[in-house]
């Protein structure tokens, strides 16, 4: 390889174009929407990367820094999410997941996987609700009741790593199980049903478009992960219960596929009509926690214990949150439980690309203090070769190895920004510059400010809490 | 002749990560001047540095970085480029000091030249009525840096899986498995309008297993407690303020490895209230969007949430303080019999449950 | 067996006398480094809590702060802080030792006239510039040159006299008959895989012995060497504060690269990488590893090619055992045949093979499955480390296996104890074995128990003896 | 006051351990001092290395056949 280098530089020129048009950016994506390709054109190989170039290295770490940031460009619109979600995740415990093409087998990686999912899943909705359902011998299988306590789904979920996978899968019997655990659930969250189906059939006692139809009835979504291939009647199911969107069927190409398609349905679905869920407004108390000298009896479990949250309004001990106040129905709730899925209504803009001629302003990181690279003597005068460059910003890496947040225009290296954009959610530089710089300006958060400064004089102070209700207690 | 010897081969090495140590010092001058009767910023400063090189001084490997939560705006003061490069041209006369740790001189001068240029810059007029701290600008800093420091191995697996684990061409092995913990020194009060970003930095600590550690020599906030509460680190509110670097080398001296050793001390009460997205208040009882989970101290006007816009159906809450009418029904139908029971059993325990 | 040598320096300052601490702590660098690099974490706690503290604290205050699970990790704190001298104990309060103390406070806040984190000198004058490469490559030549010398005896490069005297008083050599070039022993090969920094202390830990005979006070060449980890790489330091003594071990730590010294400027000398991470503790010492053969690598046109290609990473191994090594350096190759069947020889390939007959070959010379893993994964071939496991696994399980195979027993050096007065006494002092984790084995009818050390427990019946006398007499 | 040995443990087999009293009773008890149950007793420190080593000569002789038979089949596929 290394001797033909000098054969192919000549024509690499050439070549540039037609590899920008394969890379899968922002842009990449949308027209993918529009005119869905299929899976085997998406493989990248080798010749259409450019790796001709002479500089091997510094061709990997763009990719690297590539495929870093294409996990970064999603959709950053705040939109209306059902975030109280209810959603059961149905697993196939069934012969075909004994197959050994996702290493080690199909059966223990998608049990890591689920563990992993409602491990995300809790993270992402806090104060969401799931059950898990298992599809063996021909039955559906209860392996943990709805709730909202991840560790005991993850407990469930590891108890079965000693059974083994037997018998057919049904399709039915799982789907009407988990419709009889969504049919409970308030009106003002969402409904889903995820699986995970490994096998290509499916033994139902009856007809399962009847079901499928009472599915749509309850308003309950389906997204099934497929891990051998397509099969019809998972489509049709999810077609159906999903206005005809399909998008959440897909069939796991390898593990990292299948962890990366399954983890996708953590994030709280798009509500689609406005009617589909009724917005309430739900008044809940916020609790403190006390340690006391000597144990009493906590109202939710009627245990002893030292420590416990009381209730806002009425003063109940309780010893677990979230939970409804056992006397006075007040939903109890942790607030750094509500604040968890805050990223979601104030989400980080994306930053965007440097080109080398303002890249002249940092010499580092502003988040994490490493070095960038120096610009390169071309680039510092305003050459051509500095004009060229915002043609290269569609392929999502920054060429200057610098990304800059578009508020308070402070630089960024690549680490940073997939950091701030995937776990801490705040912008280093916007928070630090505090007032200085105008605050980033998301629709919500310019609303909020709006209201918050205007606010001082503008809407009168809101009338304090009527107070609580006497004895909301009767016993019937 | 260990070949028939099995024993050689199987001993355990115990060894403990080398840490990262981040302290953000809360530098709000009205605050300080309030204090200055007890303990001055300089001592303070002094304290924190002695901290440091006691922290530095535990492992060769050990990492320390000082994050300055100004009024305005949050810096570095150590690792701070444009220090570096000031304090080495300075610096030829101080190389003679053979009687001090080079690394322990070299963050001191830093941290010293930063300091100075933070306060200088500092225009007095600029203060006016500001009686706050960049807190969450100074925690995204230091999760930041940790984040960089500590590698993006941790990111991976505790993230979304970032494709594979080592990546070549990145030479940070050194600092691969690094623990790091962040020390809060706050000295002023109420954080209530950056609730958000805070809370966002709050859970992004936690989900990096870094400890936020908080020192209260003055003030009161109840998200700096809720984040030592989440993230397991240590709340310690100072009774002497003067005694400060006793408590920091008695407290808040051990790194994540070896704290599950100690017993932390005594946890107090952890207020958990929030604030609303209105008006900036911190409440105990809200009023919850249910599609985007904002907090309102009073229902929104017009009944539209300012947040995500959704016309809301306040007719659910009926009266304020009435139950809303989720969940409700599904337990009263399933645990009708378990409820008499419930209810009883709280009827008795409400008597003697004291009253916080 | 990077912990045994570890152990090795630990060991020899347990054996010195308490006087001798007394003066090592005279020196703030010295009382840095001891803290540094012999404390488990949570007695550098205490000495933390105790640092700044004028009265004495009890004992019961502070052991009342570690879990009741960490009773073992609380022991083991105490005991260490109490063979290093470094507190006392008096009526049940615990206070830190007045010269560590003092001089601990010095080495945290800088101050005081006693020049023990060297005196740097201004090295601008210097006609050559002594570059970091440049001591990187001083290091690996010096350092290489003694690995190649107890490999190759009769080779071309020859180290001092000194090194050779020091390699055969440590026993890594051995003369094997008069007039000969000596011979590697076991010891010798096991020294040969392991970690760097545990190589130049196990040098070093010999030197220092070696020191006694020829009349060289030790704790200034104690001192001498835990100064060299607190300086900084590429800095110049003046030898005008050194002794007499110091000046005699510089010397000598040259030829093991530990330090530099240009011939025309003797009033200075330069550390190494591998003396400015000395005091490391056992973390720091794989980093420093790693780092090294990075700045290796970094310098590699300054370096002699084969020594750089040699450093980066040569080695790919296929799932079927087969080895081969891009590489010339004689170093590199004998060492593979320590462990491998070597094939054939190309000018810069040779091929290999693990076979089980290799691999036992080489357990029985002393070297453990987990050295020579860790040899193929540091020096792995960049391609190899593309992969998620850097080895295929096979290869790694069949290494282990293989050493398994020939195990036939286990061997814990230790202490038997028998001839226990009373039953109860007996259930008491295992009891007490047991929480300390020391305890390796008893049987209770016959009243027999086996511990790892005896110090604790010797210390456990006196004081119980006490209180039962005290006891007696009430 | 119990009585203190120093010495070291030695975990194996009850086979290999019957070697080991044969090999000791040979040398005129020369390494064991104290026979503790069926897998374990203790021996001498400095007679440790001297013990393996022949514990090794016992294996080989008993084991040779196998180690022959490995040795010429595993020249096989080399190169």
């Amino acid at each position: 390889m290394a001797d033909s280098d000098s054969d192919y530089i000549a024509s690499s020129g050439d070549e540039a174009p037609k590899s920008k048009s394969n890379k899968t950016g922002k842009r990449g994506k949308r027209a993918g929407r529009e005119k869905p390709r299929e899976r085997w054109e998406e493989i990248q190989r080798a010749w259409d990367l450019g790796l001709e170039d002479d500089n091997i290295e510094s061709t990997i770490s763009e990719l690297l820094e590539a495929g870093k940031k294409r996990r970064l460009l999603k959709d950053e619109t705040p939109l209306q999410r059902g975030i109280i979600r209810h959603l059961v995740l149905i697993l196939d415990l069934s012969v075909a997941m004994a197959e050994k093409d996702l290493r080690p087998t199909r059966y223990l990686l998608s049990l890591r996987y689920a563990c992993d999912f409602v491990r995300e899943f809790f993270e992402q909705n806090p104060i969401s609700q799931m059950a898990v359902v298992g599809m063996r011998d021909g039955i559906a299988i209860r392996i943990s009741d709805m709730g909202g306590n991840p560790q005991t789904h993850v407990d469930a979920i590891q108890k079965l790593r000693l059974d083994d996978p037997d018998g057919s899968p049904s399709l039915q019997n799982a789907l009407e199980m988990a419709r009889g655990a969504l049919f409970h659930t308030p009106s003002h969250g969402t409904r889903e049903v995820v699986i995970i189906y490994g096998a290509l059939w499916s033994a139902d006692p009856g007809d399962i478009h009847t079901t499928i139809r009472s599915l749509v009835a309850d308003k309950i979504r389906v997204a099934v992960v497929g891990l051998a291939a397509q099969v019809s009647i998972c489509k049709e199911l999810v077609r159906i219960t999903n206005a005809g969107d399909t998008s959440s069927y897909t069939v796991a190409l390898n593990e990292v596929h299948f962890r990366e398609k399954l983890l996708e349905a953590t994030t709280p679905p798009v509500t689609r009509t406005q009617k589909m869920s009724a917005n309430g407004l739900l008044m809940m108390g916020f609790p403190s926690r006390i340690v006391e000298r000597t144990a009493s009896l906590c109202a939710c479990h009627s245990q002893m214990n030292k420590g416990g949250y009381l209730c806002s309004r009425c003063g109940t001990k309780v010893c677990q949150l979230p939970c409804e106040c056992p006397a006075c129905g007040l939903t109890l709730i942790l607030s750094t439980h509500l604040a968890r899925s805050y990223h979601h209504l104030f989400p980080l803009k994306n930053w965007l690309e440097v080109s080398w001629t303002e890249a002249r302003r940092s010499t580092h990181c502003f988040s994490c203090q490493s070095a960038f690279p120096p610009p390169p003597a071309a680039a510092l005068k305003d050459t051509p070769d500095a004009e060229r460059q915002p043609a290269k910003t569609g392929s999502s890496t920054s060429i200057s190895s610098r990304y800059k947040c578009p508020d308070c225009g402070m630089h960024f290296c690549v680490d940073c920004d997939v950091f701030c954009h995937e776990i801490l959610y705040n912008c280093p530089g916007c928070q630090s510059l505090g007032d200085e710089k105008p605050a980033r300006t998301t629709r919500g958060k310019k609303r909020a400010r709006e209201l918050s400064e205007g606010g001082a004089g503008a809407p009168p102070p809101p009338p304090p809490p009527a107070p609580p209700e006497p004895e909301p207690m009767v016993i019937d | 002749m260990d070949k028939v010897d099995a024993s050689a081969h199987y001993q355990g090495v115990t060894e403990d990560k080398p840490s990262l140590l981040v302290v953000v010092l809360d530098t709000n001058p009205f605050a300080w001047q309030s204090l200055h009767s007890e303990l001055p910023l300089q001592t303070a400063l002094s304290h924190i540095l002695l901290f440091l090189n006691a922290h530095l001084s535990f492992s060769h490997a050990n990492r320390v970085a000082v994050i300055a939560s100004h009024t305005k705006s949050a810096t570095f003061l150590y690792p701070n480029s444009a220090a570096a490069a000031e304090t080495a041209e300075t610096s030829v006369d101080l190389y003679r000091d053979a009687n001090k740790y080079r690394l322990f001189a070299s963050i001191e001068r830093q941290v010293q030249s930063s300091m100075q240029r933070l306060l200088s810059s500092t225009a007095p007029e600029s203060l006016a009525g500001t009686n706050e701290t960049t807190m969450a600008g100074a925690l995204s800093l230091a999760l930041a840096y940790i984040n960089r420091v500590c590698n993006a191995d941790n990111l991976s697996d505790s993230g979304e899986g970032s494709g594979g684990g080592a990546r070549p061409g990145e030479a940070r092995a050194d600092t691969a498995s690094m623990t790091a913990r962040i020390l809060v020194v706050s000295v002023s009060g109420d954080l209530a309008n950056q609730y958000v970003s805070v809370m966002n930095s709050i859970f992004a600590a936690q989900r990096q297993r870094v400890p936020i550690d908080i020192c209260k020599i003055a003030g009161d906030t109840v998200f700096l407690q809720q984040a030592s509460d989440s993230t397991n680190g240590i709340y310690m509110q100072l009774q002497h303020p003067s005694a400060l670097l006793q408590y920091l080398l008695s407290c808040f001296m051990s790194d994540p490895s070896t704290r599950h050793h100690l017993i932390p001390p005594s946890q107090i009460n952890v207020d958990f209230r929030a604030a609303c997205f209105c008006h900036k208040r911190v409440v105990d009882i809200g009023f919850v969007c249910s599609i985007c989970l904002s907090i309102f101290c009073s229902p929104p006007p017009g009944a539209i949430c300012t947040t995500c816009n959704t016309k809301l159906d306040v007719s659910a809450l009926g009266n304020y303080g009435g139950k809303p009418a989720v969940v409700l029904m599904k337990k009263k139908k399933i645990k009708k019999a378990k409820k008499v029971l419930n209810d009883s059993a709280a009827d008795s325990s409400t008597p003697g449950t004291p009253v916080a | 067996m990077a912990p045994s040598t570890i152990r090795g320096f630990d060991e020899y300052l347990q054996s010195l006398p308490p006087i001798t601490f007394q003066r090592l702590y005279q020196q703030p660098a010295t009382a840095l480094a001891i803290f540094r690099r012999m404390l488990p974490s949570l007695a550098k706690i205490f000495v933390t809590t105790l640092l700044y503290n004028d009265r004495p604290i009890p004992l019961a205050e502070l052991q009342s702060w570690v879990r009741t699970e960490s009773y073992r990790e609380r022991e083991d704190a105490f005991s260490k802080l109490r063979r290093l001298h470094i507190t006392q104990e008096r009526a049940g309060n615990v206070s830190i030792d007045p010269i560590f103390k003092k001089n601990f406070r010095l080495a945290l806040t800088g101050g005081g006239d006693h020049h023990s984190f060297g005196v740097p000198v201004d090295a601008s004058d210097d006609r050559k510039k002594v570059s970091i490469s440049t001591l990187d490559n001083y290091a690996a030549n010096q350092f290489d040159c003694i690995l190649h010398y107890m490999v190759e005896p009769s080779g071309q490069r020859q180290p001092n006299p000194g090194v050779k005297i020091l390699l055969i008083t440590s026993g890594l050599m051995k003369q094997s008959e008069r007039g000969h070039q000596p011979k590697i022993t076991q010891a010798g090969f096991s020294f040969i895989l392991q970690e760097g920094n545990a190589q130049i202390w196990a040098l070093l830990i010999q030197y220092l012995e070696m020191c006694e005979s020829l009349q060289m006070e030790k704790t200034e060449v104690l001192h001498f060497l835990l100064m060299l980890g607190s300086l900084e790489l590429g800095q110049a330091y003046s030898t005008a504060t050194l002794t007499q003594t110091q000046i005699k071990v510089l010397a000598d730590l040259k030829d093991y690269g530990v330090v530099y010294q240009r011939k025309s400027m003797p009033d200075r000398f330069y550390p190494t990488r591998l003396a400015t991470t000395l005091t490391s503790d056992v973390t720091g010492l794989r980093s420093t590893a790693a780092s090294f053969t990075q700045a290796l690598v970094a310098a590699g046109p300054v370096a002699p090619p084969s020594e750089a290609a040699g450093e980066s990473g040569f080695i790919i191994i296929e799932t079927n055992y087969r080895v081969y090594a891009y590489t010339n350096n004689p170093l590199s190759i004998a060492i593979l045949d320590l462990f491998c069947k070597l094939g054939s020889r190309f000018p810069n390939l040779v091929t290999a093979k693990l076979t089980r007959a290799s691999i036992q070959r080489a357990i029985a010379n002393g070297i453990t499955a987990d050295q020579i893993i860790d040899y193929l994964k540091v020096h792995a071939h960049p391609v190899m480390r593309k992969n998620v496991l850097i080895l295929p696994p096979t290869v790694v399980d069949q290494i282990r296996l293989w050493q398994i195979e020939g195990e036939r027993m286990k061997t814990t050096p230790g202490f038997l104890f028998k001839d226990f007065a009373s039953e109860w006494d007996f259930q008491d002092t295992a009891r007490y074995a047991e929480e300390l984790g020391i305890l390796a084995w008893k049987d209770s009818k016959r009243r027999l128990m086996f511990a790892t050390r005896t110090e604790q427990i010797v210390d456990y019946l006196k004081r119980r003896g006490e209180q039962q006398a005290v006891g007696r007499k009430v | 006051m119990p009585r203190v040995n120093k010495g070291v443990l030695v975990e194996c087999d009850p086979s290999i351990k019957a070697i080991l009293l044969k090999i000791d009773q040979d040398a005129g008890h020369a390494y064991i001092i104290e026979d503790l149950d069926e897998s374990t007793l203790v021996v001498k420190e400095q007679k440790l290395a001297d013990l393996k080593h022949q514990l090794d000569a016992v294996l080989r002789k008993t084991s040779m056949q196998e180690r022959e038979e490995e040795s010429s089949g595993d020249d096989d596929g080399d190169f």
